[in-house]
């Protein structure tokens, strides 16, 4: 791993709208200097993609454009990030991607020249590669639209570039499941780490031919996947915690790789991203309750820079269409941060401190989140010599500071809970520092029909 | 003999694999389902028998459990690897007819969806409620559906969905099992999906979760 | 009017979470009493209620307070209140109303046994006269099903009674229109001041019969509807400020009646009625975006004590039912002001003044719902000897605080919203002390045939 | 005579009904619409001109005006009122048939539903863009509709909802309208309804608000 140590140790300084290496951006925001953004997120409701829907498909995107930049500037917002997160249909035919984008950008353009409002387009294919069984990560057929989205993209207005990219998944999907941490570090640790290292270097050379930005990936599949379950109690929310901590060992790849930000907001790792790489993130909580529901819906705003909703449907509600609502209730959020931070340190501090404990010892997936705590993580995630290391490091001491909290009193967790922390620390102990160790102790514990080892360079 | 079933109960329940599988720490060093079957299938209890009053009962209360939040899904896994293996001593028996599955469940995630998660607790699920599985996997259009059907006749079909965007391939599928295999009954499930879409698209049932499935199925069944 | 003073006078006593005169309840919140609790209202989605839908409509309510009150027990919530709001339907034939609130009712009930969680239900029927045009306020034959529902609702379980009753409705739809106020405060201040005496003498009867809780009446049809008119840029907003002010003396009459709280939501006129009055209140903000959009998103909650929706449909969202997702956001804005009530009188007053600041210079609703203006507006509203003196006043000072916010360059209207203001103060400087002088001077330019005066006892 | 057209478009164009109505400010003193009115019939430019080519420009701008932002709602019922002043003079030719207006529109709000904010609104909108209204009120059911074309035979229904559980209504009107007054052309609109709905219960058109619906019945008029 290229970084050896955090950009930000001092917990006060994660602070919401304040980043070491803000982002620009072409119509003028900044990320991570000094303001919290909204970012909007959005999809289609119940319809399909085909031949005689595509009008239809594009009316939807231009409607919610429309309605959540009209709300934007009717709140005198100080600047937006729409995030087109493609559909397969979309990815697999980009000249779809590519249209929704252009008539997207369009309407961002039109409202930056008649009312002033700044706003990007984040730009985010799907991984079209998990269509294989097994995947193909490198010589997959399916790399080529994906890129050829990116590419084309970015020229019809795409800014931002992200993915959720999925190496590993094949492996995780089951660990997950089965509670299995070291197939967790081996599927995020090795195999995803080497597939973003490999896509990455695609996305960023893409982004820099083109004077875009390469903002970052989420391990939605992992973290954000492993949230969704836990708080359907289908499994131990000790463990959710722990695959968040292991995914930053993944997700900081695309950064080593000249990502700079800001990170995509799904699995959460961005705090950790932003301690040791300075740079900005998008996250969610309480108004991505549209998307997900979640034990972190205060805390996870403490250090963000963009505030998303993940997702919602462009369907009415009451008061208009569904991303227009959510638009309003992002800038409320944003605009109370905003507020604290034109105050001044005192008014920022309260604030945040208030976000944190409000949630912090209701649950370990919030535990870990708490500026301290994520500072005290990183210093973990980045002091061994390999990715491997780093993971259990950083999960090893997610777990003391889990059962810190449980043994001061502060926090409760159900015997069904605290019986995982032992299994789970054995496991990880277990685990060797070098890569090829640990792929050695791995392959034999792993159904070899998923995966192929030659995909991930291995 | 008695005894023997309680016992083979008991390791599925808890999820007792083999005798030197370490999990439950409470029956560590014990014989788990694989030996108890053994043992079982040779004191000449009938098959029809361990499956009827030790594996599905067994599950069933794993699926009460859980059902109830006292378990998480890593803890039924056990318990379904220790049926499987359980069932893997009965698998001659199965083929030579002397014990009967509920039926067979045809299950699979919809056309352009790649979702899977909710799919397997299903599948899982139901095998664990004594039917057959026929998992198609993902991506999985009518012809596929149709194809599984013809080659397990009076199958009941599940479908998963988990976009807002491929849940309406599912009525495609509808339509076509319904009118190349009539009578077929469609099961559907997924996060976006609904009573309401169900009666739609003229599906026969919506569970909002594998219990529900099961309970269903198990109707179904009787 | 009765009140002649405020309870509170410091705008820093006018605190959310923190009233005077709390309110407590069976299953044991105390609302006002140093807590916030969320209030999660809901509604069917397109579908029409009849013999066939029946069971459909009492199978959504019951997945909406399952849903809700599961969300709630997951999220550690303090204590929840479920508005049920009813349709027509609901009303005309009460059966349907009260075998709903019998469902909810158990739910509430089953959670308060089994998890210890406290919830209550508010009954809100609707104002069934309005049926007939002109209305009936007091010979209506919709009287009698109106009052069956709150008399069998209470026994069914319902605790907190409400209404947003709609005397003086038929001459202000169009007075808002025209944005006429004199007409405004003839509707209110006469013609709503007296039915709303004729009708809440009857409910706290009915409710001190049942020994159940006659908690308030909002002034929806009026300052509600203004706010979303001046949202769709109909009308302008500092009118629609006017209109809010002046639908306090209406209002308080529920509470002069003996009426004790929590006050209704939706004409946001509560932080005035806690100020005059010292009851708890429920008000919604930048939550309710799925039920209406409005300028006050923070502002709105500086002085709540029920934190609310507004209404949400039982659709599905990508998380879940909406009523789930809202229940959650709802309470992660509760936590948040509960942690700042428990850190002291630091943390609260910090946080109220940013929820303050970030709103109250946008809009002219906003501005006069900061804590000082709710207090110095308030002082107006009681310090005259009729409503309408009382109303006349409040509106004018309210004019004032808009021209000073305007002339220390803090805030900015647009000149078609500034030439309204002389216009306004002449309209309202016009009006006279006495109750019947104003009639005399309004009789004549209202249409005649669109009310009927002895039903106001006129 | 330009002049008098060009005046009386002024006059309507900022609501001055009359010459002592003090509104608006900048025409103080001034002769109104009515006033406009009486002499520009008396100078003999015909009814028809004087409704093409004063009163529907007029409007048209206002409309213009309002849904840039530009105007508020009391300003474009200012408008109205004078338009309605100097409709009250043309009114004899219409009843002699010497002019026409564009059509008949009928409107109301739906069965069980009270709102009518958004209906007036469109309703006095489309008066303005040159037809005639029969306004039904609030809480109107199909025979009601039905019975005003019967009595406005050709003439086009705008129904107005704004209750999820009274817009299914217009589904039941819409079709009653269908088969009592066949081609009979439906226009609905109010906040919770959009276009799949419109399409769904056979509905011709949805506009969002007034000024989608004057140009919509404008193209039916031509
Ligand atoms: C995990 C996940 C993924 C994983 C999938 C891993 C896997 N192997 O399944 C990955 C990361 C790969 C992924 C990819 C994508 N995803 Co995804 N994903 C999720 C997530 C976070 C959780 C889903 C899940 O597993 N839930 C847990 C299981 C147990 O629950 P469940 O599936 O609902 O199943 C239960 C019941 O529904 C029922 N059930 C399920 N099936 C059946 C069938 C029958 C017959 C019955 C009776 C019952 C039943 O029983 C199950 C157990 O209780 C959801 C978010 C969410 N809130 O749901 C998004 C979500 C579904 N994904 C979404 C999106 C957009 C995508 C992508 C397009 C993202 C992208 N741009 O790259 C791709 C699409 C890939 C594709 N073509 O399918 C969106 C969907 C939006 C929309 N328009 O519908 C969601 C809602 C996320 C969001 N909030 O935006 N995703
Ligand atoms: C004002 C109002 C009232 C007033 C009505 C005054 C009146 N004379 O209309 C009063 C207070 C009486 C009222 C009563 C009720 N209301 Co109400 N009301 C509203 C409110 C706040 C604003 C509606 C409005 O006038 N908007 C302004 C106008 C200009 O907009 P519009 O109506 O959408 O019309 C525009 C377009 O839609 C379009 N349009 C409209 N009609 C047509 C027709 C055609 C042909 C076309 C082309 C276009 C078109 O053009 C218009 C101009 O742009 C809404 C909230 C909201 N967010 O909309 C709730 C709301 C509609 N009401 C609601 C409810 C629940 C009720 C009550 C049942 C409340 C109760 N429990 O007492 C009663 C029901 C009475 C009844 N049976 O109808 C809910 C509906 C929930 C649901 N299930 O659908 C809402 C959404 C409030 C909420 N958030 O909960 N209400």
């Amino acid at each position: 791993m290229r970084y050896k140590s955090l950009i930000i140790n001092n917990p006060e300084d994660l602070m919401f709208g304040i980043a070491p290496y803000p982002v620009k951006t072409r119509r003028g925001l900044e990320i991570g200097g000094g303001q919290v953004y909204a970012e909007l997120n959005f999809t289609l409701p119940v319809m399909s993609i085909n031949k005689n829907t595509l009008d239809r498909v594009y009316e939807h995107y231009r409607e919610i454009a429309e309605g959540a930049l009209e709300r934007a500037v009717h709140l005198n917002s100080k600047g937006v990030v729409l995030e087109f997160e493609t559909l397969l249909e979309m990815t697999k035919t980009p000249s779809i991607g590519v249209e929704i984008v252009k008539i997207m950008n369009e309407i961002c353009e039109n409202y930056y020249q008649k009312f002033g409002l700044a706003s990007e387009i984040r730009l985010t294919p799907n991984d079209l590669r998990e269509f294989e069984r097994p995947a193909k990560q490198r010589t997959s057929g399916y790399l080529e639209p994906m890129m050829e989205l990116f590419e084309k993209g970015m020229i019809a207005g795409g800014d931002l570039l992200s993915i959720e990219s999925t190496g590993g998944k094949e492996v995780s999907d089951d660990a997950l499941m089965n509670c299995d941490i070291k197939t967790i570090v081996f599927a995020l640790a090795v195999l995803g780490v080497r597939d973003m290292r490999f896509l990455w270097k695609k996305i960023v050379s893409a982004a820099n031919n083109h004077g875009k930005i390469a903002a970052g990936d989420s391990a939605c599949g992992f973290g954000n996947t492993a949230m969704v379950l836990a708080e359907k109690k289908y499994i131990p929310k000790v463990f959710a915690a722990l695959v968040r901590v292991i995914s930053v060992v993944r997700s900081i790849v695309a950064i080593e790789e000249g990502a700079v930000g800001p990170d995509k907001d799904c699995a959460y790792e961005g705090p950790f991203l932003k301690a040791i790489t300075g740079i900005p993130i998008s996250m969610e909580g309480k108004t991505s309750a549209c998307a997900h529901l979640s034990p972190i819906g205060n805390i996870a705003s403490a250090c963000c820079d963009l505030w998303s909703n993940e997702s919602v449907q462009n369907i009415k509600l009451l008061s208009g269409m569904a991303p227009t609502a959510y638009m309003e209730q992002l800038e409320y959020d944003a605009r109370l941060m905003n507020e604290a931070l034109r105050a001044g340190k005192l008014h920022r501090n309260v604030l945040q401190q208030l976000l944190v404990a409000s949630d912090v010892f209701t649950d370990p997936q919030a535990l870990i989140l708490s500026p301290k705590n994520v500072i005290r993580i990183s210093k973990e995630l980045v002091k061994g010599d390999s990715y491997v290391a780093n993971a259990r490091n950083g999960a090893l001491v997610a777990i003391d500071i889990i059962e810190e909290a449980l043994a001061s009193g502060k926090m409760k967790l159900s015997e069904m809970e605290t019986n995982y922390l032992p299994i789970l620390r054995d496991d990880l102990e277990s685990i060797p520092d070098n890569e090829s160790d640990f792929v050695e102790m791995m392959l034999p514990l792993i159904d070899p029909g998923k995966f192929i080892l030659a995909e991930y360079g291995l | 003999m008695e005894e023997l079933l309680e016992k083979l109960l008991e390791a599925v329940e808890f999820g007792k694999v083999d005798q030197k599988s370490p999990y439950p720490p409470q029956l560590k060093g014990q014989d788990g389902s694989h030996e108890i079957t053994i043992s079982a299938i040779e004191t000449g209890i009938s098959p029809q028998r361990i499956l009827e009053e030790a594996l599905i009962p067994a599950m069933a209360r794993v699926g009460k459990k859980f059902s109830e939040n006292k378990i998480f899904v890593p803890q039924m896994l056990m318990s379904a690897r220790a049926m499987g293996a359980s069932m893997l001593q009965l698998k001659p028996f199965f083929t030579s007819g002397d014990i009967k599955t509920k039926g067979t469940f045809i299950i699979g995630t919809v056309k352009g969806d790649l979702h899977d998660i909710g799919k397997n607790l299903v599948a899982m699920m139901v095998e664990g409620g004594g039917w057959s599985i026929v998992d198609l996997g993902v991506d999985v259009g009518s012809d596929r559906f149709i194809e599984a059907l013809r080659n397990n006749p009076g199958a009941i079909v599940g479908i998963s969905a988990l976009l807002t965007t491929t849940m309406v391939n599912m009525g495609e599928i509808v339509s076509s099992i319904k009118e190349e295999v009539p009578d077929t009954k469609i099961l559907i499930g997924g996060a976006p999906v609904n009573d309401d879409f169900c009666q739609k698209i003229g599906a026969d049932f919506y569970a909002p979760d594998p219990q529900g499935a099961v309970e269903y199925l198990n109707k179904m069944a009787s």
